[in-house]
């Protein structure tokens, strides 16, 4: 469970204003869509927090980082599902870069189109429908009832329920290749052998794995296994054996 | 007419009470001397017209021109949008063969969530709260206008299920059936995103 | 104004929801051709006055002029509706140009999932239920009342979606952008091994 610094930590989204803690609950509890939390949104309504705090709480910190980027995690699977990636990975450069292409053209036309309804909005606003009813002395007689429908609607309509979908098609899937566990197991080898650069541990590997290995990092991090350095944005990160280390060592 | 007219017109049309001439004056900061030439212009304006101004105990309103009643009742008395969408269609049947049953029993069967179509058959008088579930959930069944409106003389009327298996009249067979139907329309969706 | 022209300004007057040709006639008993006409003697009536005659999806109602809307506001406290998010726009948009279109069809369109934003626009009435598809996912179609708050009298008044498409330009420069990202993306995983 989260600490009290980050529970009380007050967010006001796009789709949600409440605590952290009850955020994070509603997402587990699939009653929030993940997809639609910005979460860099999150990470500068955590920052000013900090800010405002002036002193920087370590424990807190960490935790926060691994919660952020286990919700990162969990969204980057969601956005990025498996079959779409595999398509996109065995194209060609050129022909990818059109697939994608074309997808945010489609995409592009109803971006502008809804951006005509929201003005189309606005203007219509300026026309009042008459909202009150008839006179009660009009409208007395209203709605009478009679046989207005055919009862064999009721029949096709509760009938159209029982016909089951076809079972969704599910050759195509594959498990994820990338574990936690491997990452953490490569990271600990390269540990043992000394520093090392970030990139050294994800070269030539696609974007979930390098999201996979952040996230197992942080989680060395966590454990005071490993720290790492950087030294400003997008400079290459250092990472080295942590303070805890040798506990580990002498546990296992 | 003035532009002050038109605007007091269009006041006297969207609001479901007569309107003080303070009010009107409030509304469009217009001094009550003009006001009452606005009101003068609109009733000789609507002379001849389908609508009439009228005073009612100070305040002003629009009112329907007499002649208009015959043919008002004869349109206020059919029944308004008739049809049923596919959601009220779907959620009644679910009420009337499974009667009574919960807003959330039904929200399985379909799917989706199932209040708006619930709250509209409420409203059009074809389904009416039965109690509660044991979950403390209102439970539905259908009302002796829903019978009359699909010129039923009891439930026991209600046509067979249109299905592949011609079968199923057992209501608690219907009910695992239909459950079953959602669950796994549920699955097929989910894993289609 | 012909007598039959002002009894439809006073039905469409009272009828809480706009009014089709065929009920205009069978209230009153007149031909549909007759009716035509007196709803365009009715639509010249109301020139230069605080009201509007309005087709909405085949149907006719009674509007008040623009220029009322401050003052109206102001008399039935009737705060304008909240502008719709990016997010409902868009999904309002692909099911107006779409429909019938389920929430996965809109999220594949979109990239991102719809559930939020749709069940905002079924609750503020733009959208409703409109069947199943063959995999049993609901449908969306957009209601009256989409046409009625968009001022648009029926789908055809929305703009040929074309003309939403991204310029030559913007296409090329598009293009020229994922390309040169592209060649970057290979130059780095060829140099990275």
């Amino acid at each position: 469970m989260p600490s009290d610094m980050l529970r009380n930590l007050e967010l006001d989204l796009d789709v949600f204003s409440g605590p952290f803690d009850l955020l994070l609950s509603l997402i587990l509890r699939e009653e929030l869509d993940l997809l639609e939390v910005q979460l860099a949104e999150i990470v500068i309504a955590y920052l000013d927090h900090l800010e405002r705090r002036e002193r920087l709480n370590l424990e807190a910190a960490t935790e926060f980082l691994v919660l952020i980027a286990a919700l990162l995690e969990l969204k980057s699977r969601l956005m990025l599902p498996g079959e779409e990636v595999e398509e996109l990975d065995e194209l060609e450069p050129a022909q990818a870069a059109e697939e994608l292409l074309d997808r945010m053209l489609r995409y592009a036309r109803y971006q502008n189109a809804g951006q005509w309804l929201i003005e189309r909005q606005e203007a219509g606003q300026q026309f009042l429908l008459r909202e009150s009813g008839p006179p009660a002395e009009l409208s007395k007689t209203a709605e009478k009832p009679r046989a207005t429908h055919d009862p064999q609607l009721l029949a096709r309509a509760v009938g159209g329920l029982l016909k089951m979908p076809p079972a969704p098609d599910l050759r195509h899937l594959r498990n994820p290749r990338v574990s936690v566990a491997d990452r953490l197991t490569i990271l600990r080898d390269l540990l043992r052998r000394g520093r090392f650069d970030f990139e050294r541990a994800v070269a030539g590997q696609d974007r979930m794995t390098v999201a996979v290995t952040l996230y197992a990092l942080l989680e060395l991090y966590k454990r005071g296994e490993a720290d790492w350095e950087q030294e400003v944005p997008f400079a290459p990160i250092t990472v080295a054996v942590g303070g805890n280390a040798a506990a580990r060592a002498v546990a296992s | 007419m003035s532009p002050l007219a038109r605007v007091v017109e269009a006041l006297l049309f969207l609001s479901p009470e007569p309107v003080s001439g303070e009010a009107l004056s409030a509304a469009t900061g217009a001094h009550q001397a003009d006001i009452d030439a606005a009101l003068a212009q609109l009733r000789a304006g609507l002379l001849g017209r389908g609508l009439q101004l009228r005073e009612v105990a100070g305040s002003w309103t629009l009112v329907s021109a007499p002649e208009a009643e015959t043919a008002a009742r004869e349109l206020l008395a059919r029944p308004r949008s008739n049809a049923l969408t596919p959601a009220q269609a779907e959620t009644l049947a679910i009420v009337a063969y499974l009667q009574p049953v919960s807003r959330p029993e039904v929200a399985r069967i379909r799917g989706v969530a199932a209040e708006s179509a619930t709250n509209a058959l409420v409203e059009r008088g074809l389904i009416e709260e039965a109690g509660r579930s044991q979950f403390g959930a209102v439970l539905y069944r259908t009302t002796t206008q829903f019978l009359a409106s699909f010129n039923l003389s009891s439930l026991r009327d209600l046509p067979d299920v249109q299905t592949f298996d011609p079968s199923p009249q057992d209501e608690a067979a219907l009910r695992d059936r239909l459950l079953r139907a959602g669950e796994q329309r549920a699955e097929s969706l989910g894993s289609s995103r």
